[in-house]
């Protein structure tokens, strides 16, 4: 089994570096195909170590120690588990489909080869996060995935919105990271080892606060990755970078990666409710908050980004009331729905020249019926509508909030289910439907590649099916996570269903009903809560004004005021000063002979004042 | 070959001296070869040092002034080994991308010397050879920055002399105290390193010495109040001359601390801890803060240098295996990181002959292959893992968490201002479109350059993703100086915080 | 009682001679004082038993140093009124006497002479030049030799200062050919 | 009536004397062959000084260190063998240097090297002895010369210098015959030994009047030495006087200034006279720092150099004041090594000496003229620059290991304080020498001939330079067989 | 009764005298007279402490300054010749082209 693991984890690093030897050449679809065969390898071998761990088997690999420094050891190991697996069954699917559409995609692009590259190393990146044994090794992930996401984001560099999101997004994740490297720094001092296994073990010995602090500062970490509120912005900035990327790394896997690490980390977790509640009370926030951007948002990717922020919200409440394998099962189908989602979106975008508002698309369905299918089937998915996948895990959600007694969070959930249901088709609505406003504005759809669309079929397959596989994965995931039994009676259980169902019908019927009708009137638009939800609550501006700015004003401050004129200027200030005074001394050299006999007197008569009046104690 | 040292250390010179004799047209070439073999002779060392040796390897001992206790006595261990690997290293490649024109030969010849003293301060074991080569060490780097350098470049060439003179002096004398108080003690002149270790001394003499020696140091490393002079120095040094200043030279400063003041006076160490990291603090934070405001690539590369060198003073007091080896491990990196990035804003210098980053923009269209390893280097500066500043980085807080929490998170802090200067760096002078006309006909980089960046790239992710060989004898030296340290304690609260191993931890 | 009149005497004399010395704008005054001075300084040695001290004063400053201070005046022109520019004045006499009163507090307090032996002792009935001479040619020997060196010095110093080879100096003149022979 | 005397010629110990009248009888040799024949080459009188001096060395080797000698006047004991030994090898470095390309005026006169070999003599005998007469005539002697000698180099700046020093010197006479009056006034006597000996015996009851007369003494040696404020004529007389003479000023009067002090004072300070103490520290602290921050602001090398020599004499001094052993042999350690560094620094300057003046209408050795010098004349530059680096006390030239062991005899004395402040002096003089290296190296050329760094240049002079280099670079090897010999004289002297 | 300690507070008195005529006078000629006074009041010293002590030293010393005073004569006005015969005077203040 080593063998299958080392192959998914090395075959997109090989993938990358191939097609890296050719970043500054011109187009050249080898890359693009090898790359895509490597993921596919990459895929199968972790399809293979699926079933090979399905039956609760782990297998366990150390390549190599890495650094070893007192008592620190940190090797490179590598474990499969169920949760790994899955992730990586996830992450490898998402991949393959999103390498292979991005060959039609990228097509016209003159950094063709650069972009798989890139994109590969991703892949490795997300490999090794979810694959390391211990927090090292997530946290090399963690930031490798992170430094593809940056140059990702910023692919299309000579765009001054795109490189800025980059760093906005690097940066941002840069505040995570620093909380998740103290937790790991709590880690090894008190557990003396970053060895999950190890860690894990110890967990019912250590004190309540400790473990608190280890798992808020890792959560911390997770808050960056998984964009969750405050330093939830610059995902949808991280928009500008190719719809691909979004798909796989904004919708798909690097965004979860903070869910994965609270379900990773889940015996540290569950041992502090107060952490998880928390957690599960920041992600129903967010899953709102986000839910309620995405209704007046007019970009069609920051829609479906806004709508990944409030999937990942849902996850985190999963996890957060200890529904682990919930939370994993929604990361699942989340990631097929909504990297369909994203790369239907994507063929708009391709047809409509890179327009991005909704509101001057509509009608499209004519031109892209494929498109408009699959993205149809992702946004009921998104929406939870039975029987596909989406149904399955966030019904799942609703009734692990509502039976752990969190009612609180079951009803935000349940609000924002519809909110959900609305954009969505909101969005279905205002881009394949109605008016066919892109005329006004000269574009020309046209259908995207036929092998692009036929890329999208598995995703497509899997977000109606993916769903029906949840007591595969329960019995499979036993092992690993715990499953808990909900004392909930049938009748509840299947009164949740129908009322959550209708909530997410209604969003959806009311979205159908609005916009086949020409939407909402112009006032609306004018409205102080249009505003606020349309400028995300004000948040960017407040980072712009009140964090970015008083921060490079305060470093020029710094320079200027602070280094240039007090610090080095004291230096100066020492240096001139003593030759100053060579300047005011050198008048005793006054050259007149006079005044030379003059000082021998005064030297004289000082000694002789001293010899009189200066007796020391001899 | 028992005289190893002695080779390492003069080759160059000699090699220099010699130097004056070969013609101006092959001087190039020449220089390169000396240096070449340098690298060799050092990597020789490397392969025959015992790396689970914890001690010091070809000790060479030569009485100079046997009366008064001067010997010339050199020594590796795993501290000092890589650190001299690494300036034959930076030295080579440094010559190999040199890219002047102007007195070459003066230039190659102040080179190699530059390189005996360099490589002499990290073998010195004896205080006097230490001070010596140090002091040296200043002229050659003067001649380099004041000759090659900017408008400015006296200034800060003298700025950098006087400096870095001044604040030895004071070591100078704390040398001097310390050969006195040894004398006292034993009745014996002697100046050698590894005799003063043993030297156990009353707290309050340890604190005032131990300022002596940090005064000295610090200035050299440099921290807060005293770094302002390498800014002048980097933004007038010519590249190889900020190359070398930024690669080995400040480690001299870092080098010093875990050599002299650690071990000698651990209890003031321990004492000292607190207004140290405080002082690393700053540097850390308010540097980075700083060369987020600059202008100038290379003078936010200059800042970030200042601001990383804070972390690894903060390693170095972290008083454990794992935050000393790692601070030692970030010279290391440091040295390679930042030496590239001087190399880099070099190579785009030379082209423009400005280093405004508002001169610039659209780089990479232009420049694919410098901005790909600008961009490496970038990222490595900033520690992303499997580069080789992580390991040091993460080492060097790790270790210090130990110490502080509090502080812990604020010197942890670097890594996103780092992020926020390089990245707002690279943004500006890579990315967008090309506006500037000059700017559309750059050359890429040439084949010198390439060979002497790749070169580093290699080393920067190679010892990043295995650093085994160089962590390990570095790790075996830093346990043996930690329990040492350990031992020698005399207060309470030193044998507390110096902790060694985890095991020997336990055991008590 | 003589000694007490003639030293008070005398005292009043020089410093009077010696105030004009270093205060006449008169060069001719101001050397026939200082003349005057040093004939009373001689005056001091015969009181003071020193006879050949005395006998030297008047003919080395009397007669020498003053010949050749005249004949310097003669030189230099100096006979007429000399022009000084004296700035601070006051700092001047601030200064002299400060030490002349610092030096006069330390010299009234008596000096306790217990441990004092005289090494070259005046014995009685011996005259005073001829004790000197014993000294002088004995002990103080090598000192007299030296002295005489220094003369010579001083004597090789004037010559060779005053003398016409000074007029032309080598120093200025540029000489850009070497020249073998060029010491001349 | 009067016994006849009777003197051995053995108690007499006429081998105390012969160094030194091997140098008198040297200068009257010289002027009697001048007598004989006019004309003779400068050429020949370098060679006989230094077959004189050479003899003359030889004869103070040959003497038996402790002697006393002709009643004893004379004192051979460790630091006057040393400080001779001193003397004559700065003064044998320092006569080839007139064998110049260029004419000068002193050196046509065959009684320059007359007097020159008086001065030495006259030097000598003011280290050989502790009786304050015989150095009183001795240093007159010397000093009478010396002022010769600067003058003879005829220019009017030269004649201004003596003048200066000339009547300066005259005062600080005047003050060294008062404090002798005084000493003698308190002791009956003006032998130093004996002066110790009767202060210790009346156990210092005469303080206040013992004290005026050290200020007197300290004025009188202070000015020899220049210690602030007695040292206002040292730069004049170093910018009036040729650059080999200035050179030689600095080195040689002042050892036998140093070793003058060293008898006064030292006595004085290892009876626990404080007060001698603490004064010396003020002036020695005093010295070093303003001469530093004045050298920082001159615009000539030469000039700068004498402001830096009075530093240096200011560092020594302390080595004086702290008084152990290890501080006396500190002090010559340090005079010798810096013997041979200044000297070559003056020498260079010598050699670059122009008699047209390109470069300021007053100085002979602007540093503009040095800037660039480094792409014209090489060897020249770096020779320059080894000179500047040791006298910044640079490791390992020569001059830092004087440091060392002064700074060293500080601290081992608790003088850390003073040892700061030595290093911070260091520090600040770094400065003044840089920025000769500054225009030597990092400055473009204002002019392209490289002959005009090499005017006044000859085999000897540059032989001189060389050896003086080789020594600066390679002094570490000598430190320790000189500073055994230092150790065992000083310690044989008692001091 | 005439004490030693009159002798000397004279010879303090005189030398305070000359330091007048040292600080005072700018014409080089008189300025050497000035330095012929501190000589000479030493000797008063010398002499009077030599008589007092009944020890010849003092003799010796005062007739040492005396030789020593007469060289400097000579010295000072061969110095003061060549300075006439450039400059045509002996003021002090003409003399100031070296300083700073």
């Amino acid at each position: 089994m080593e063998t299958y693991l080392y192959t998914a984890l090395f075959a997109p690093l090989v993938g990358s570096l191939f097609a890296a030897l050719f970043a500054d050449k011109p187009k050249n679809l080898v890359t693009g195909i090898a790359t895509s065969t490597l993921l596919l390898v990459s895929w199968i071998s972790s399809v293979v170590l699926l079933l090979h761990v399905a039956h609760g088997e782990e297998v366990h690999v150390k390549l190599m120690d890495w650094i070893h420094a007192g008592g620190l050891v940190i090797p490179f190991g590598f474990v499969v588990d169920q949760v790994t697996a899955t992730m990586m069954f996830v992450v490898t699917t998402v991949s393959t489909v999103v390498h292979v559409y991005s060959i039609g995609y990228m097509d016209h692009d003159k950094s063709f080869n650069r972009f798989f590259a890139w994109l590969s190393a991703f892949v490795f990146s997300m490999m090794v996060l979810v694959m390391s044994d211990n927090f090292a090794g997530l946290f090399i992930g963690w930031e490798g995935v992170g430094l593809c996401s940056w140059a990702l984001i910023g692919f299309w560099y000579h765009k001054e919105s795109a490189s800025w999101a980059a760093n906005e997004a690097f940066i941002m994740n840069r505040i995570a990271d620093l909380g998740m490297l103290i937790g790991i720094f709590l880690v090894y001092w008190n557990f003396g080892s970053l060895q999950y296994d190890v860690v894990f073990e110890q967990v019912a010995d250590k004190e309540h606060g400790l473990l608190m602090m280890v798992t808020a500062f890792l959560f911390i970490g997770a808050m960056g990755k998984s964009a969750q509120f405050p330093l939830h912005t610059w995902l949808a900035d991280a928009m500008e970078g190719p719809t691909p990327v979004s798909a796989l790394i904004h919708a798909a896997t690097m965004v979860t990666a903070g869910v994965y690490l609270v379900i990773r980390a889940n015996p540290l977790y569950s041992a502090v409710p107060e952490v998880s509640l928390f957690v599960a009370s920041l992600g129903a926030f967010v899953a709102m908050f986000a839910a309620s951007m995405a209704l007046v948002n007019r970009d069609l990717k920051r829609i479906i980004a806004y709508s990944t922020l409030s999937q990942l919200g849902y996850m985190f409440v999963a996890a957060g009331v200890g529904a682990y394998w919930v939370a994993l099962f929604h990361l699942m189908t989340h990631a097929f729905f909504k990297a369909l989602l994203f790369l239907g979106a994507g063929n708009v975008m391709h047809a409509m020249d890179d327009e991005l508002d909704i509101f001057k698309m509509g009608g499209l369905a004519k031109k892209m019926q494929w498109t408009m299918v699959l993205m149809t089937i992702a946004s009921v998915a998104l929406a939870g509508i039975y029987p596909l996948a989406g149904f399955f895990s966030k019904d799942k959600i609703l009734e692990a909030a509502f039976a752990s007694d969190h009612y609180i969070l079951w009803t935000v959930l349940w609000i924002t289910a519809g909110l959900t249901a609305f954009y969505s088709f909101r969005l279905v609505m205002l881009v394949f439907f109605g008016e066919e406003r892109y005329k006004i504005f000269g574009f020309h759809p046209h259908e995207a590649y036929r092998f692009m669309l036929w890329a999208l079929a598995p995703l497509a397959v899997l977000a109606v099916i993916a769903g029906f596989f949840e007591h595969n994965f329960v019995h499979m995931i036993e092992h690993i996570l715990p499953i808990e039994e909900h004392h909930i009676s049938a009748l509840t259980f299947w009164t949740l269903i129908v009322v959550t169902q209708a909530i997410a019908l209604g969003g959806i019927g009311f979205a159908v009903y609005k916009y086949s009708k020409g939407g909402f009137s112009k006032k609306w638009e004018e409205t102080f809560v249009y505003q606020l939800l349309f400028n995300q609550y004000y948040i960017p501006k407040i980072y712009d004004e009140y964090i970015c700015k008083p921060y490079g004003e305060l470093s020029k401050i710094f320079w200027k005021d602070l280094d240039l004129k007090v610090v080095d200027a004291t230096v100066d200030f020492i240096a001139t000063t003593i030759y100053k005074s060579g300047m005011v001394s050198r008048v005793v050299q006054s050259g007149n002979l006079s005044n030379m006999l003059r000082w021998m007197g005064v030297g004289l008569l000082i000694l002789l004042l001293a010899a009189i009046f200066y007796s020391p104690v001899r | 070959m028992d005289h190893i040292l002695s080779v390492l250390v003069f080759f160059p010179a000699i090699a220099g001296l010699l130097g004056f004799v070969v013609s101006k047209e092959s001087i190039r070439a020449y220089g390169l070869s000396v240096a070449a073999i340098e690298f060799l002779l050092s990597l020789w060392l490397w392969l025959s040092f015992d790396g689970s040796y914890p001690g010091f390897q070809f000790v060479e001992v030569l009485p100079l002034i046997p009366s008064f206790g001067i010997n010339y006595y050199l020594g590796v261990d795993g501290i000092s080994l890589f650190i001299v690997v690494l300036s034959t290293f930076i030295t080579l490649i440094g010559l190999i991308a040199l890219n002047v024109e102007k007195d070459l030969k003066n230039m190659i010849i102040s080179l190699l010397f530059l390189e005996m003293t360099m490589v002499g301060v990290f073998v010195a074991l004896d205080a006097i050879v230490f001070y010596v080569f140090w002091e040296l060490s200043l002229v050659p780097m003067l001649y380099i920055i004041g000759a090659w350098g900017g408008n400015l470049r006296i200034y800060a060439a003298i700025k950098f002399f006087l400096y870095t003179f001044a604040g030895s002096l004071i070591m100078l004398v704390g040398m001097l105290v310390m050969a006195y108080l040894y004398y006292q003690a034993t009745g014996v002149w002697s100046f050698s390193i590894t005799e003063w270790h043993r030297l156990i001394l009353p707290e309050n003499y340890q604190i005032w010495l131990f300022v002596a020696f940090f005064i000295g140091l610090a200035i050299k490393v440099p921290m807060f109040p005293f770094h302002t002079w390498l800014p002048y120095a980097h933004g007038q040094a010519p590249t190889i001359g900020s190359v070398i200043l930024a690669a080995v030279l400040l480690k001299m400063g870092t080098y010093g601390l875990v050599r002299l003041p650690l071990p000698m006076f651990p209890d003031a160490s321990v004492y000292m801890i607190y207004p140290v990291a405080i002082l690393s603090l700053i540097m850390i934070i308010y540097t980075a803060m700083v060369a987020y405001a600059q202008e100038d690539m290379k003078q936010v590369i200059a800042y970030s240098s200042i601001s990383h060198m804070g972390v690894i003073v903060l390693g170095t007091f972290a008083m454990n295996p794992e935050g000393i080896a790692g601070s030692v491990f970030f010279m290391l990196s440091h040295g390679i990181v930042s030496g590239a990035l001087f190399m880099l804003v070099g190579v785009i210098y030379d082209r423009r002959h400005t280093k405004l980053m508002s001169e610039f923009g659209g780089l990479a269209h232009v420049m694919p292959r410098y901005g790909t390893i600008m961009g490496i280097m970038v990222m490595a500066s900033v520690g992303l893992p499997l580069t080789m500043s992580f390991v040091g980085e993460f080492l060097s807080l790790a270790g210090f968490y130990q110490v502080s929490h509090t502080m812990t998170i604020l010197a942890g802090t670097s890594i996103i201002l780092g992020a926020v200067y390089m990245l707002s760096l690279y943004k500006k002078s890579f990315f967008g479109e090309v506006t500037k006309e000059e700017n559309k006909n750059l050359k890429d980089l040439n084949g010198k350059e390439s060979m002497a960046l790749w070169t580093l790239v290699l080393v920067t992710v190679w010892l990043g993703v295995y650093p085994k060989p160089v962590l390990e004898p570095i790790n075996t030296s830093v346990e043996s100086l930690v329990s040492f340290m350990h031992k020698k304690a005399i207060t309470k609260e030193a044998k507390e915080v110096i902790k060694p191993k985890v095991i020997e931890r336990e055991a008590e | 009682m003589f000694e007490a009149m003639a030293f008070y005497f005398f005292s009043a004399v020089t410093i009077v001679m010696f105030w004009i010395t270093v205060t006449s704008k008169n060069a001719l005054y101001s050397m026939s004082a200082l003349a005057a001075g040093m004939i009373m300084i001689s005056g001091f040695f015969f009181l003071l038993d020193a006879d050949f001290l005395g006998v030297v004063q008047i003919i080395v400053y009397t007669g020498a140093v003053m010949a050749l201070y005249a004949f310097g005046m003669m030189f230099f022109d100096t006979t007429r009124e000399v022009k000084e520019n004296i700035r601070a004045p006051k700092l001047v006499f601030l200064l002299s006497g400060m030490t002349a009163l610092l030096l006069v507090i330390a010299f009234v307090a008596p000096i306790v002479g217990d441990h004092i032996e005289a090494l070259y002792p005046m014995v009685e009935g011996v005259e005073n030049p001829q004790a000197v001479g014993i000294v002088l040619f004995t002990k103080y020997l090598v000192p007299f030799e030296v002295a005489a060196v220094m003369l010579l010095v001083a004597m090789i110093a004037g010559i060779i200062l005053a003398g016409k080879k000074m007029d032309e100096s080598l120093t200025l003149k540029i000489d850009d050919e070497f020249q073998e022979k060029g010491v001349q | 009536m009067l016994e006849p005397i009777s003197v051995s010629m053995e108690s007499l110990n006429l081998g105390t004397l012969a160094p030194m009248l091997v140098a008198i009888a040297g200068g009257l040799g010289i002027l009697i062959i001048d007598l004989i024949k006019k004309d003779l080459d400068k050429t020949l009188y370098v060679m006989l000084s230094i077959l004189i001096l050479v003899v003359d060395l030889g004869a103070v080797f040959g003497q038996r260190i402790g002697d006393r000698g002709f009643f004893d006047v004379m004192l051979i004991d460790g630091i006057a063998v040393l400080s001779q030994i001193v003397i004559l090898a700065a003064s044998m470095l320092f006569i080839p240097l007139a064998l110049t390309s260029r004419r000068f005026h002193e050196f046509s006169y065959p009684e320059f090297f007359a007097l020159f070999l008086f001065m030495v003599a006259g030097f000598q005998f003011m280290v050989a002895s502790d009786n304050l007469i015989l150095i009183f005539v001795g240093l007159e002697t010397a000093s009478l010369a010396l002022y010769t000698l600067i003058a003879l180099h005829n220019r009017e700046r030269s004649f201004e210098a003596a003048i200066k020093y000339f009547v300066m010197g005259a005062l600080a006479a005047g003050f060294y015959v008062m404090g002798a009056m005084i000493f003698y006034a308190l002791t009956g006597s003006v032998e130093l030994y004996k002066i110790a000996e009767v202060l210790e015996a009346g156990e210092f009851a005469n303080m206040t009047i013992l004290l005026v007369g050290v200020s007197f003494m300290i004025a009188a040696l202070g000015f020899k030495l220049s210690m602030v404020p007695f040292h206002t004529w040292t730069p004049d007389v170093y910018e009036g006087a040729s650059a080999t003479l200035a050179g030689y000023m600095s080195v040689v009067p002042k050892i036998a200034g140093f070793v003058v002090a060293m008898r006064i004072f030292g006595f004085l300070i290892q009876s626990d006279v404080v007060w001698v103490r603490d004064i010396l520290y003020a002036a020695v602290v005093i010295t070093m720092t303003l001469a530093n921050i004045m050298a920082l602001v001159q615009h000539d090398v030469k000039r700068m150099l004498a402001f830096s020599s009075i530093s240096h004499a200011g560092f020594v001094m302390a080595a004086i004041m702290i008084g152990t052993t290890q501080a006396n042999s500190a002090l010559f350690l340090y005079w010798i090594m810096f013997l041979f560094t200044n000297l070559g620094a003056f020498a260079m300057l010598w050699v670059s000496r122009h008699k047209d003046k390109i470069w300021h209408d007053r100085f002979d050795h602007p540093y503009e003229k040095f800037s660039g010098m480094i792409q014209i004349k090489p060897v020249g530059a770096v020779i320059m620059a080894l000179f500047m680096l040791s006298l910044a006390g640079v490791p390992p030239f020569s001059l830092f290991w004087g440091k060392l062991y002064v700074m060293s005899a500080a601290v081992n004395s608790d003088y850390i304080v003073l040892a700061l402040i030595m290093a911070i002096n260091s520090a600040i003089s770094v400065y003044y020498y840089l920025k000769l290296i500054v225009y030597m190296f990092l400055k473009d050329p204002t002019q392209n001939e490289g002959t005009i760094y090499a005017q006044n240049t000859s085999k000897p002079l540059q032989t001189i330079i060389g050896f003086s280099a080789f020594l600066t670079v390679f002094a570490i090897v000598a430190v320790d067989p000189i500073l055994e010999i230092i150790t065992t004289y000083v310690q044989a002297s008692g001091f | 009764m005439i004490t030693l300690s009159h002798y000397l507070i004279l010879s303090a008195i005189l030398f305070g005298i000359g330091l007048v005529g040292v600080y005072r006078r700018k014409n080089l000629l008189l300025l050497l007279f000035s330095t012929e006074i501190l000589l000479n009041a030493v000797n008063i010293g010398f002499a009077a402490i030599s008589k007092f002590y009944g020890d010849l030293t003092g003799q010796m010393f005062a007739f040492f300054i005396v030789a020593v005073a007469a060289s400097e004569v000579a010295v000072g006005l061969g110095l003061m010749i060549v300075w006439y015969k450039r400059r045509g005077t002996l003021d002090i203040d003409t003399m100031q082209s070296m300083h700073g």
